[in-house]
């Protein structure tokens, strides 16, 4: 496969009337955003905000982020899901990078997921550094829980859409090219590098945490091969909310931290030989299948190493220890990427070490670790989830409004496909 | 406890129906028993056999006291 | 303004004398000697030595409430900001008085470092908050650990950050979250690499370091030997006179069964965690007293110890099963006892 | 249906005395979110008793209890949000029989 990103650097953003990137500033056309999410008729009502980087804003609860891009051939959008089903990781995208589109909508009032665009609260996500456009979204009165989601998803993903028709003829900074060949022809090609899988787990257990594959849900598949660049290129989107730290955000799958280093690395130190999404699933039975069957897959393609990156905290460490065990008893070599939970003081001893087959294992954060943020001079979402952040336990409100809240809030401080800077470290 | 108490140097059995656990709260003698609600019987038997077959699981105990170990050991029948 | 540095030693490194002077009276003095004077040495204007502690081995183990309450009284007196003890080596009188001092001094805010061997038996007891540097086991290699605890002084003095690998102090056990300059997916892409090409690398996640215990010593005659039982299957008195909890005790009990030639009848089981019905009908399916009584009478053993004991849970998940196992433990030694039985659900 | 008064720990607690006994451990005692672990209630399929017990089951059920522990320590409830919490369990839960539906179509179980 062959995909070339052309990169548009995104400087600032403004609202107005109309598309267009000028000089690296993205203007975004407020009523057109408006009636492309409003095509659906469960939409009552669109709110549009601008958040940049520095500026006193915070924004909750986030539901999903996107990146805005376009695509000249007919699949312009998220195939399977917002246009017909078509294969993916082929051709050119443009994408304007530095923006992002941001969605609120809370589907359960405990909800949060914040993202502060200063201070203290910016430096533990990767998202205070992009321009975000945030898109609010109503709807109608009268659906179920699962309508409600499927309407605020789908939202967003036509929003990102829409903004990235601004790319159609911007000017383009950068152009990244991204190109494997199939297995036979790398491994002709790099016959003494060792081959390398990514695996990658991903929450498949019901509302507010599934994940589609091509619109497939993930629940409903056996672990299962695929090219990285099919998720570099809008097959991946994340229907998870409640996981704020350690989701995987649409965002971050069409730009897998994972994939890319282990891309960079391709033909260099190793042959990268593809990804595969082994879903995370609540029986145990549904978890021992799918772990067993992932480290075959891995068996069966030749892997020398793997690379394996959790999604959540709880019930998916089984599904890591269990995954890492399987992959080294057939003598595959793992490095595991997880957060922990060390507690407050970070003096609680996390769980994953418990198998002694994990022997290198990333830590993306400790889920517990409290951090204070400021009070902003603006919050963008629903004040009802500021306050659900600020109730987790006695004293997390200070006398000047600040917040003490644990990583676990902000949207992507813990991420385990290792998007963000946060790891731990023994004194 | 098993560790705690075997650190003040007095030997210590484990008697346990999953010894998996035994090992991991680091016992270093384990005898395996019989089931989870009566480690040291069987309702199934007649009183007879089951007092011999208990007998004979805390005579394996007590050779196991009397038994020099470098690494945790199951003592089985 | 200088950080005030306060420091504790025992008689011998004091200068006082050695095992004939262990029963040495604390006292606090103003002159620096030993190993004190050797650290305060290179101080700088921002560090400043208030004086010397100085005890006895003995006194502090065994009048260890006085001791502490002089030491406490000098921190009060003297203000330190920092509180430096020892080091102790592989001394284990001193390495427990150097812990010992250092809890005080640690309640009262005051940061702490010490010097010790890995197997001295006080580091358990500081580890956790002082700072420990890692020594030899011998008081030979002085020169050695004398520089490693001024660099843990000035440092920590300073606010520098110290980390167990770089300033060779025994890792307090608290996993700090911090931002670094890699993100995670190149620290996982050169966590494999590193496997895959047999090189050097750190887990993130370290295994933790098993502690495991050195099985005891056997028994050398079973007919001379007394032996206890014990349980984790909540086998009380009929009536469970101590409330016993079903599930994840909080507590121990001790039950007198001297009087007993089995537990048939007049002890049950509290555990929530398995069918009871067996257990009710005849305790011993549990813990097994009338066995162990019949090999007492046939001379197979030498006596059933006269108390057993019992709490609830499986282990790992109850937290305290560390302290139970401690206290009953002790009680054990102190009745000399000579090997347990215990037995699980 | 078996109703636990009390907590998610007690729950939790319960389902790993249930798997000691002998039950099958059917779902997964945690949610996968941690945010979810903040709610009061959580429901867990167990099995009937089995023949054997797992050890790896003991082990989940046991470290579930752990994992909940070092999460939920400081935490205070916030009961604005039970109806939410109850609502999410008892939809996570539909899920779940229906994924047990699939093993089971599949005769897996």
């Amino acid at each position: 496969m062959r995909l070339e990103q052309n990169l548009i650097y995104i400087k600032d953003v403004v609202l107005g009337d109309v598309n267009k990137v000028e000089d690296g500033v993205l203007t975004v056309d407020v009523e057109g955003l408006k009636a492309a999410v409003m095509v659906d008729d469960k939409v009552k009502d669109v709110k549009v905000d601008i958040a940049k980087p520095g500026e006193k804003v915070r924004i909750v609860p986030v539901k999903d982020v996107i990146e805005p891009r376009f695509r000249k051939d007919g699949r312009n959008g998220f195939p399977g899901v917002t246009t017909k089903y078509e294969e993916t990781g082929n051709g050119a995208v443009n994408i304007l990078k530095g923006a992002a589109i941001v969605t609120i909508g809370d589907m359960v009032g405990f909800q949060e997921g914040v993202i502060d665009m200063w201070g203290e609260g910016a430096r533990w996500t990767p998202f205070s550094e992009t321009f975000n456009i945030v898109v609010d979204i109503t709807p109608i009165d009268g659906l179920d829980p699962h309508q409600h989601e499927v309407v605020v998803r789908l939202a967003g993903l036509r929003a990102s859409t829409f903004v990235g028709l601004a790319a159609e003829n911007a000017a383009i900074d950068e152009t990244k090219v991204f190109e494997i060949g199939t297995m036979a022809e790398e491994t002709a090609k790099y016959p003494d590098l060792p081959k390398v899988l990514y695996v990658q787990m991903n929450i498949a257990q019901g509302l507010l945490h599934d994940t589609f594959f091509y619109g497939v849900d993930l629940k409903e598949i056996i672990p299962t091969w695929f090219h990285p660049f099919e998720e570099l290129d809008n097959a991946v989107i994340s229907g998870n909310c409640v996981a704020a730290c350690d989701k995987i955000t649409t965002y971050q799958h069409q730009n897998n931290a994972l994939t890319y280093d282990l891309y960079d690395q391709h033909g260099k130190t190793i042959n990268f030989i593809g990804n595969i999404f082994s879903p995370e699933l609540t029986t145990l039975d549904g978890k021992f299948r799918n772990c067993d069957y992932c480290a075959k897959l891995c068996d069966q393609l030749g892997a020398d190493g793997v690379i394996v990156s959790e999604e959540g905290y709880g019930n998916p460490d089984s599904d890591l220890v269990m995954i890492c065990k399987r992959l080294e008893k057939r003598g595959i070599k793992t490095a595991l990427v997880t957060d922990e939970c060390s507690g407050w003081d970070g003096t609680s001893q996390p769980l994953t070490d418990t198998a002694a087959e994990a022997v290198a294992v990333v830590s993306s954060g400790n889920v517990s670790k409290v951090i204070d943020l400021e009070p902003a001079d603006k919050v963008l979402g629903n004040l009802k989830s500021a306050q659900t952040l600020a109730g987790g336990w006695d004293g997390c409100v200070e006398e000047d409004g600040s917040l003490k809240v644990e990583l676990n809030a902000v949207i992507g401080a813990t991420s385990e496909i290792g998007y963000h800077y946060a790891s731990v470290k023994l004194y | 406890m098993v560790k705690e108490i075997e650190r003040y140097g007095i030997p210590i059995v484990h008697m346990a129906t999953i010894t998996t656990i035994s090992q991991s709260v680091g016992a270093n003698r384990i005898v395996p028993t019989v089931a989870i609600p009566y480690p040291t019987g069987n309702p199934n038997l007649p009183l007879e056999d089951e007092y011999k077959l208990r007998y004979s699981l805390v005579e394996r105990a007590v050779n196991a006291l009397a038994t020099a170990v470098d690494e945790p050991t199951q003592f089985e029948g | 303004m200088a950080k005030k540095v306060l420091f504790y030693l025992n008689q011998f490194f004091g200068g006082i004398g050695g095992e004939d002077k262990a029963d040495f009276e604390p006292e606090f003095r103003a002159e620096l000697v030993g190993p004190a004077e050797a650290i305060a040495k290179n101080f700088g204007d921002d560090l400043e030595a208030v004086g010397v502690i100085i005890c006895g081995d003995n006194f502090f183990g065994q009048k260890e409430d006085e001791a502490r309450a002089f030491i406490a009284q000098v921190i009060d007196e003297q203000q330190p900001d920092i509180f430096v003890a020892g080091p102790a080596f592989n001394a284990g009188r001193y390495g427990f008085a150097c812990a010992g001092a250092c809890q005080v001094a640690n309640e009262a805010g005051v940061t702490c470092v010490s010097g010790m061997y890995e197997e001295n038996p006080g580091l358990e007891h500081c580890q956790s908050f002082a700072w420990v540097a890692q020594t030899a086991n011998a008081a030979a290699q002085m020169r050695k650990a004398l520089p490693l605890m001024a660099n843990l002084v000035k440092k920590l003095a300073a606010g520098e950050e110290v980390t167990p690998d770089d300033d060779k102090y025994f890792a307090q056990g608290r996993r700090e979250c911090i931002l670094v300059e890699e993100r995670g997916s190149v620290r996982a892409v050169n966590m494999l690499l590193a496997r895959l090409n047999d090189e050097e690398f750190t887990t993130e996640l370290p295994m933790p370091s098993f502690d495991v215990v050195e099985p005891a010593a056997p028994i050398l005659d079973l007919s001379k030997a007394t032996i206890a039982l014990a349980t984790s299957g909540g086998i009380v008195p009929n009536g469970n006179p101590d409330r016993l909890q079903s599930a994840s005790a909080q507590q121990w009990n001790k039950y007198d069964i001297s009087s007993y030639d089995q537990l048939k009848g007049d002890f049950y089981t509290v555990h929530g965690g398995f069918d009871p019905v067996y257990c009710n009908e005849t305790a011993d399916r549990v813990l097994p007293l009338d066995a162990l009584r019949d090999m007492e009478k046939a001379g197979k053993i030498g006596k059933v110890y006269d108390f057993f004991y019992a709490t609830t849970g499986t282990g790992t998940a109850v937290a305290n099963a560390r302290k139970f196992g401690e206290e009953i433990g002790k009680e054990l030694k102190e009745a000399g006892v000579d090997g347990v039985l215990l037995t699980s659900t | 249906m078996l109703f636990v008064e009390g907590t998610f720990r007690d729950v939790l607690v319960k389902v790993r005395d249930m798997v000691h006994s002998g039950h099958k451990l059917v779902t997964h005692p945690l949610f996968a979110s941690s945010r979810m672990m903040f709610s009061p209630f959580r429901t867990v399929i167990v099995g009937k008793e089995q023949d054997g017990v797992s050890p790896e089951e003991c082990q989940i059920a046991e470290e579930s209890i752990i994992s909940y522990d070092n999460l939920t320590a400081r935490r205070k409830r916030q009961p604005e949000h039970d109806g939410d919490y109850a609502e999410m369990d008892r939809l996570l839960y539909l899920a779940s029989l229906e994924e047990i539906e699939m093993l089971n179509s599949s005769h897996v179980i």
